[in-house]
């Protein structure tokens, strides 16, 4: 890759009308897997959706793509530029039937082409079972699954997804594990928001940790999922042997 | 001269509609008002092109009339009590002339008789209750009903035309109910008989189910639908029936009304109308001399063109006999409306005046006894024109007594098919038109 | 374990199961009440003469009125179909309560009645009769006022409601700001005297249907025929493009779409001016129909509401249902009411809507997410 | 115990105002202007209530109030031409006026109560349609030219010849109302109503009965409503199927979005600026009879530069002064469930 | 203890039998029979979409059951409303969160207590009853770590913060039986920690109902366990029973064990 980082995330904060929601976010993201860790209200979902171009939040500070700005950028154009998002609480549209969800995005475009609706259905076949539910007529799990399907649909070269394991089962969870870490081969970017850091170590080997709004730490898979101190630190996650 | 200069100012207001189904009149009216200024106090249009703009000068035996407001109502009721609180009260008008229509002058006359040191003259207005069932006695109208303004036609239908039997259709409120009633008096005063009545509600839109019902078995037809309904009636009405024989039909001062006949466009050619008191082709020296009259204070009357055709028109006309009404009350008994108004009120009582369609008094109730005229619509260069054939003399609001103070208001089942006299009927002139 | 036994069943339930059936008698006695004792009433007793006289007595008695009764009723509802389609579109799809729906109603008429009076040449101020008028008189005009309000529309929607989307209160009041304005504008402008744009000679005569002898008008079956055109036309855009999925995924979730790299904004754009040129399009119809006159906007706005409620929100069908339901109901009230309640029937079909809210609260057709 | 807010300067001043009124404006401006104001206010107040606090906007209110004033006008007239002239002591009249009121809204409320949304604003849009065309059609009880002559109770006299006495007993009203409102929001009432409207389903499996609540709310707000009928009767002496009609029932709605339909103290503002904006604005010469588009106009600035309305516009300057800036909230308070097509 | 009293111990809380649910031509929940003793900590697990939402769902009211009964304390509660079987004691949360996004923390809680209470529609507020029932929503707060966040309205909660929220709510009313579902999703690690203990420090009294998918939380929690597959119930067992069965790796957990570290 050249010398432009692929995301560049440089300075950004973030507001609730008076509330600051992030403070001073910067970190790049080069290629391959980046998984953010944090606890809950710490901002993350913030800060994808200020990379997308979501409201509510005020967003100033810069984050390029490849090198292009987007902050102030429509998050339709954002989308276009190759960008997939998995949004927290899936926000599937209840008017639409899961094929409905599908086809209104398959085939628009340009872009690779690599996936299709057929795909999908091969990668979730529960969704195939239900494609004429309506998007509110799915179970928790499913939902989930037709938000990740929706992603892939738009051919991303950067995805972003916050929290896709909630309301998932652990055999489907393993599933997708596998899938990503092929899309990742294949060269897919991914910036994965998880509460469950067993996908998120199992996917990502470099870790970002976020607290009140800012990146506290930068570490690796291996120690976080070791290192009991840094998670207690981060994650307020009291060690077993000091439980009673 | 210093008497005169400190002689006080007569405040005047005028009620008009600028909104709702009379909205685009409201200059007609203003037309009216300021013409019998000039032509009786003196007084100059302050735009030849716009009447609602006012007048400028004026006086009365020195007391200069002052123009403090021009109301703007929409012809309901409320709306009118409001605008004419704000008129009399905010800008402290001492008299009104005004409204234009019949619900509100019920409004008005029950305003004015909470305020008897006020004087109120109407404007257009022809609800029967107004001056029949309210009878304030500061409030004058010198123009007719919708009653009165039908007079002459059941005479001319039963015996003239030769029917026997009518059916009637009427909008289903009190103003059509009141034509009706004047149509339906009269033709059966003489002997006719009214087989149906079929009251659609206002604000019909699709008109095919009471086309439908009209019966086809009878002489003739009388017809009262206005405003947005008449043209959907009567397309409904050839759609069912087929193409509308003029002699057949009977129409109301909806028919007639320049500004509005214009628009029926030829399908009814033939067909006898109901005035509202005015005749605009009559050919008497009077008559021409008013609308000289109106086309020498206003070139233009907007949005409907060049003013002079104009005068005869319902608004026009009301608002100006009614101003010289008041004008000539004022003049009797020296322009003073000091004491509570009565003796300018006894005063507007007694007036006599010879209009450009008749003589005319006011009858107990402060109510105009008029002529009235009577006109058929005919083709004309392939557009529908209208002519007057036929002015009945001396028309009083009681019908003969068919309507009082005590009897039931116009409505969906009253007046009940009666014979009786009308002191009117055989005495229909036809009177010299013009072109 | 416990051996099953059958639980206790507790009064709470068993007067629930009372009320429950007790509602259901009520129910079924009130669809008798409001279906069938009409039905039976207009098939078979309805009577001619007496207190209760209706015009034509029943259908048995006269089936040839009732006939022309059902046909006036379907066609009319045509016309309402016609203009609430525009309605629903916007309403029913895109969650706008378009208060100026009326209002572009009769600016599209108005445009389209000057227009037909000055190539006709006859002078503005004079109605014409459809011997005047030739097939272009009518089509040209139709087809500018159309395209004039479709543009009204959209312009309306890009400058005042774009900003406001989702806030559907806002929205309404800003497009009854605007229809205050545009009918105080219209007023001055076009007068307050009712006229009407007239139907080209070619269409204006009558039908043999071949039925009980009855000549029908042919204005009105073109009407029908432009419904359904207008209705399979609408159906297929919805059903057949995308478009009709972007415009309700963008109502569910605006922000979502433009997430996924959709330009919602262009798709609701596109959508406001096609509703609207459905309206401008109503008000041609409309006028030639029946007139064009002040306060008629609030009339077909009424109706658009009307139509579009009884049959639920976003649904064509059910647009073409509450135009059914409208033009039947208004036409046999005014038919079959005896004589001296016909005045009534335009409650009629206010109750008509109030009831169907009150068993069905999302209309007929519309479904709950 | 009490802090000073400048909301509360303001109220206060704007209450101590409105009771000197009578000695500092005209007649004309008491009788006339201000008394409609608080009447009015009264009824956009109930319609602000059930907005903001049981999220249902209704086009109902002004059919409530009207079918108050035709009741107090059926029942207090005496010698009419129209009506049923049953000639009661106005007091009566006030007592079945509210009662028949509070009924038919109860009715009106539990027909409507499984309604949400933008179909609560249609049903009760029909309820003001149909009330409207009941009394212009059925003319035993009005017809379409309305009832006149309706008496105010002789406490409060002739209301030409006493203007001063209307008004107060108007604003006792307004300010009682308001103080009623406020409080039941903090009641379990009303906090119970907030709930269902922001879930009605959790609601339900809390514990209670949903669509009791939106009825039992939809009477209050009648009741609300119907004190603003009574009083607007006895001020126009005269009540016509054309005081409910569309119009009028956008009127109150065109008010308390002005006003601003999050809080309730909007009901009066914005229907002091209407009136104010209904009464001046055809005095301006240039605009004479072209005076709606001007209404309409200002209508049209008004909800987009503020979606909280007047008072929204207040709230704003006030954090503009005092350096905090908060993002407009823009709760809309119509949230309608998405609805499955099937075109 | 009466005998009265003595017997509804030895009868299940709940007891459903034949339960089943069908969406048009899917059977999301079928024939399921299912008792739940009092006191008893029960999991629901199955893969998604088995139809454990809906059998909640048809248990508390808010869907209707298309066969079966269901029988709460003794009583059948088949055509009850939801609010009637809330206030005979049973409490839930909802996957995806309800709660009352335009009011308050407290306001939240305090309307949950009062549900099950008497004088919704009471138009006066009481001092000592009002004050004694925001005592008890300060509580549930700081119960579920939400007591720093007392005051703000719930819109402006983070997802987790609002998931947390939840379970105060279920708890609000002090119920008998209390369905999560879910209750960990979405939380955080250490939010997941103390739900965990906040569970098992629940009165004893209270049973439990838990779908989860996080074993670490359901399997720590429950002394049994019932798993659903295709509306079916088709395991049931303590949790050492269902780590060790086959159906439930093959169909539920997959090979290695993602679901947590
Ligand atoms: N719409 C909003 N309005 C106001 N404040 C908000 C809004 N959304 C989030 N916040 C606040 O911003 C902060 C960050 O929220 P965010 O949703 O980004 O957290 P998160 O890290 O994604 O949490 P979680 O793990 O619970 O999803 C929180 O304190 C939250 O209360
Ligand atoms: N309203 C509905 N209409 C049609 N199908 C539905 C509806 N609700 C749920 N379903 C279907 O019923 C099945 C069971 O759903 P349910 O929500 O009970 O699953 P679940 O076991 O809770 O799954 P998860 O673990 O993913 O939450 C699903 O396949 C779902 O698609
Ligand atoms: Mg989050
Ligand atoms: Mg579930």
């Amino acid at each position: 890759m050249s010398d432009v980082p692929l995301l560049a995330v440089e300075g950004v904060n973030a507001f609730y009308g008076t509330a600051q929601a992030l403070d001073d976010v910067s970190f790049e993201i080069l290629g391959g897997s980046t998984a953010m860790v944090g606890r809950n209200g710490m901002g993350k979902t913030t800060l994808c959706n200020a990379i997308v171009g979501v409201p509510p939040a005020r967003v100033s500070g810069s984050i390029r793509y490849n090198g292009t700005e987007l902050v102030g950028r429509p998050s339709y154009k954002v989308a276009k530029l190759g960008i997939g998002y998995v949004p927290q609480g899936r926000r599937l549209f209840p008017s639409l039937s899961v094929d409905e969800h599908l086809r209104m995005i398959a085939g628009r475009g340009g872009g690779s082409k690599r996936w299709t609706v057929a795909k999908i259905y091969e990668l979730f076949p529960r969704l195939a079972e239900r494609r004429r539910n309506g998007g509110a007529q799915l179970s928790g799990g499913e939902q989930q699954m037709l938000a990740i399907g929706r992603a892939l649909l738009t051919n991303p070269s950067l995805l972003i997804m916050d929290e896709p394991s909630e309301g998932l089962a652990p055999a489907i969870i393993e599933h997708l594990v596998e899938t990503f870490r092929r899309l990742e081969q294949e060269g897919l970017a991914i910036l994965l928001i998880e509460q469950n850091l067993g996908m998120a170590t199992a996917i990502a080997e470099r870790q970002l940790v976020m607290v009140a709004g800012s990146i506290a730490a930068e570490t690796t898979a291996a120690e976080l999922s070791t290192d009991m101190e840094l998670q207690r630190r981060y994650l307020g996650v009291e060690p077993l042997a000091e439980r009673t | 001269a210093t008497a005169r200069s400190s002689a006080s100012t007569i405040k005047i207001a005028v009620l008009s509609d600028c909104q709702g189904a009379f909205g685009s009149f409201d200059n007609q009216d203003m037309a009216g008002v300021v013409t019998a200024m000039a032509q009786f106090a003196g007084a100059k249009a302050k735009n030849p092109n716009k009447p609602r703009d006012g007048w400028t000068g004026g006086s009365i035996n020195g007391h200069p009339l002052k123009l403090v407001g021009v109301g703007c109502s929409n012809d309901r009721a409320d709306t009118a009590i409001k605008e004419t609180k704000r008129l009399m009260e905010q800008l402290g008008a001492d008299i009104l002339i005004g409204p234009l229509s019949g619900d509100e002058s019920i409004a008005v006359a029950n305003y004015a008789k909470q305020h008897p040191n006020k004087t109120f003259v109407d404007g257009s207005a022809g609800a029967q209750d107004t001056t029949l069932k309210v009878r304030a006695p500061n409030f004058f109208r010198f123009n007719g009903d919708g009653a009165m303004w039908n007079a002459g036609l059941g005479d001319l239908a039963h015996n003239k035309l030769g029917w026997k039997t009518a059916a009637v259709i009427a909008d289903d409120y009190s103003f059509a109910w009141t034509s009706a009633a004047g149509f339906i008096a009269e033709f059966c005063a003489v002997g006719g008989n009214v087989t149906k009545r079929v009251f659609p509600p206002l604000n019909t839109t699709d008109y095919s189910s009471y086309a439908q019902q009209m019966p086809t078995n009878v002489d003739g037809t009388f017809v009262a639908v206005g405003g947005a309904g008449l043209i959907p009636f009567l397309k409904a009405y050839e759609q069912a029936h087929g193409p509308i024989d003029g002699k057949k039909f009977i129409g109301n001062l909806f028919w007639g009304t320049p500004g509005q006949f214009e628009q029926l466009s030829t399908r009814v050619a033939g067909a006898y109308v109901g005035g509202a008191g005015t005749a605009g082709d009559l050919a008497t020296k009077a008559a021409k001399a008013y609308n000289a009259q109106v086309g020498k204070v206003f070139k233009t009357i907007p949005p409907y063109g060049a003013a002079a055709p104009q005068a005869a028109s319902t608004f026009t006309y009301g608002f100006y006999v009614n101003t010289w009404g008041l004008l000539a009350g004022l003049k009797a008994n020296g322009g003073n409306i000091a004491g509570g108004q009565k003796s300018l009120q006894a005063a507007i009582k007694k007036v006599r005046l010879a209009t450009p369609y008749g003589p005319l008094y006011l009858d107990k109730n402060n109510q105009a006894v008029i002529n009235v005229f009577y006109q058929q619509l005919y083709e004309k260069g392939g557009k529908l024109a209208v002519k007057t054939v036929g002015e009945i003399p001396g028309v009083t609001q009681t019908f003969g007594g068919t309507f009082s103070s005590s009897t039931p208001a116009p409505g969906r089942t009253n007046p009940k098919c009666v014979k009786r006299s009308l002191p009117w009927i055989g005495k229909t002139i036809h009177p010299p038109v013009t072109g | 374990m416990a051996v099953d036994r059958p639980p206790a069943i507790s009064n709470r339930a068993r007067s629930l199961a009372l009320r429950r059936r007790v509602l259901l008698v009520i129910g079924w006695t009130l669809l008798a009440i409001l279906v069938i004792v009409p039905l039976l009433w207009v098939l078979f007793l309805a009577p001619t003469t007496g207190k209760w006289a209706t015009a034509f007595g029943s259908a048995v008695h006269d089936p040839k009125d009732f006939l022309i009764t059902v046909l006036n009723g379907v066609t009319a509802a045509a016309l309402y179909f016609v203009v609430a389609s525009g309605f629903t579109l916007i309403f029913g799809l895109m969650r706008v309560v378009n208060m100026a729906h009326g209002a572009l109603f009769l600016f599209g008429g108005y445009v389209a009645l000057k227009l037909q009076r000055g190539m006709v040449g006859e002078g503005g101020s004079f109605g014409l009769t459809s011997a005047q008028v030739n097939l272009t008189h009518w089509i040209i005009p139709a087809i500018v006022g159309t395209v004039v309000v479709a543009a009204m529309g959209l312009a309306m929607q890009q400058v005042f409601l774009r900003w406001n989307q989702g806030q559907e209160l806002r929205q309404a009041l800003i497009t009854i700001a605007i229809s205050i304005i545009l009918a105080d504008q219209m007023l001055a402008h076009f007068g307050g005297v009712a006229e009407d744009i007239a139907w080209p000679r070619n269409i204006d005569t009558f039908v043999n249907l071949r039925v009980q002898g009855i000549l029908y008008t042919e204005t009105r079956l073109v009407i029908l025929g432009i419904a359904l055109a207008i209705g399979i036309l609408l159906w297929l855009w919805l059903k057949r493009t995308r478009t009709g999925m972007v415009i309700r995924a963008g109502v569910d979730d605006r922000a979502m779409v433009s997430a996924l790299g959709i330009n919602i904004q262009l798709t609701f754009a596109i959508a406001f001016a096609v509703g609207s040129a459905l309206a401008g399009l109503g008000g041609v119809i409309g006028g030639s129909f029946a007139s064009l006159a002040p306060g008629l906007d609030a009339n077909w706005l009424l109706y658009s509401l009307v139509v579009v409620i009884i049959g639920g929100m976003g649904s064509l069908g059910g647009a073409a249902i509450g135009s059914l339901l409208l033009g039947l109901t208004s036409n046999f009230s005014a038919a079959y009411l005896p004589s001296t309640y016909t005045y009534y029937s335009i409650i009629f079909t206010f109750m008509l809507v109030a009831i169907i809210l009150a068993v069905r609260p999302l209309g007929l057709f519309g479904r709950p997410a | 115990m009490t802090r000073i807010t400048p909301d509360r300067v303001v109220g206060i001043g704007a209450l101590v105002l409105a009771v000197i009124a009578p000695f500092i404006v005209s007649s004309y401006w008491v009788g006339a202007l201000l008394t409609q104001m608080l009447f009015l206010g009264i009824v956009a107040a109930s319609l602000i209530f059930l907005s903001a606090y049981g999220g249902m906007i209704s086009l109902a209110q002004v059919a409530v109030y009207g079918i108050a004033g035709f009741v107090v006008g059926n029942a207090t007239t005496n010698g009419n031409t129209k009506g049923l002239n049953l000639g009661w002591n106005p007091w009566w009249g006030v007592i079945a006026g509210i009662a028949i009121a509070v009924g038919v809204g109860l009715l009106f409320g539990a027909l409507a109560s499984r309604s949400v949304g933008i179909y609560f604003l249609m049903i009760t849009l029909t309820y003001s349609v149909i009330a409207n065309l009941t009394f212009g059609q059925v003319t035993d009880v009005s017809g379409f030219g309305g009832i006149s002559g309706i008496p105010a109770p002789g406490a409060i006299g002739r209301v030409e010849a006493h203007q001063n006495r209307l008004y107060y007993v108007a604003l006792v009203a307004a300010f009682l109302v308001y103080l009623l409102l406020r409080y039941v929001a903090r009641t379990p009432f009303g906090l119970t109503l907030q709930g269902v409207r922001d879930d009605p389903i959790r609601m339900a499996s809390l514990g209670y009965n949903v669509n009791l609540h939106r009825t039992i709310a939809f009477g209050f707000a009648s009741f609300v409503a119907s004190i603003g009928g009574v009083l607007f009767v006895w001020w126009n002496g005269h009540i016509d199927p054309a005081s409910i009609d569309l119009g009028a029932t956008i009127d109150v709605l065109v008010i308390a979005v002005i006003g601003g339909l999050y809080r309730l103290e909007g009901a009066w503002v914005g229907a002091l600026f209407f009136v104010i904006v209904n009464n001046y604005s055809q005095q301006i010469s240039f605009i004479g009879p072209r005076f709606h588009t001007l209404i309409g106009a200002i209508f049209l600035l008004i909800v987009l530069v503020s979606p909280g309305g007047l008072v929204g516009l207040w709230e704003r300057a006030l954090e503009l002064a005092s350096g905090t800036h908060k993002e407009p909230s823009d709760r809309t308070p119509i949230e309608v469930g998405p609805v499955e097509s099937h075109v | 203890m009466t005998d009265v009293s003595k017997a509804e111990i030895a009868e299940p809380i709940l007891r459903l039998r034949g339960i089943g649910r069908r969406f048009g031509g899917l059977h999301a929940v079928r024939d399921v029979d299912l008792d739940v003793a009092h006191g008893e900590r029960r999991a629901i697990l199955g893969p998604n979409g088995a139809g454990k939402t809906t059998l909640f769902n048809v248990i508390s009211g808010d869907v209707g059951p298309s066969s079966g009964t269901i029988d709460f304390l003794g009583e059948d509660v088949s055509v009850l409303p939801p609010r009637a079987r809330a206030k005979l004691g049973m409490g839930r949360t909802y996957q995806k969160s309800r709660s009352f996004l335009g009011m308050t923390v407290e306001d939240n809680l305090y309307l949950a207590v009062l549900g099950t209470r008497s004088g919704h529609f009471r138009p006066i507020s009481l001092r000592k009853r009002d004050g004694e029932m925001r005592d008890r929503a300060r509580e549930l707060a700081d119960a579920v770590g939400l007591g720093g966040r007392f005051g703000e309205l719930v819109g402006s909660l983070s997802h987790g913060e609002q998931r947390q929220l939840e379970v105060g709510m279920a708890r609000a009313s002090n119920p008998h039986l209390m369905m999560l579902d879910e209750p960990a999703s979405g939380l955080s690690r250490g939010e997941r920690v103390a739900l965990t203990e906040l569970l098992l420090s629940l009165d004893p009294a209270i049973t439990l109902i838990l779908i989860e998918h996080d074993m670490d939380v359901a399997l720590r929690v429950a002394d049994r366990v019932t798993m659903m597959h295709d509306g079916r119930v088709i395991v049931e067992g303590t949790p050492d029973e269902i780590r060790a069965n086959q159906t439930v790796h093959d169909l539920y957990l997959g090979r290695g064990n993602h679901s947590d570290v």
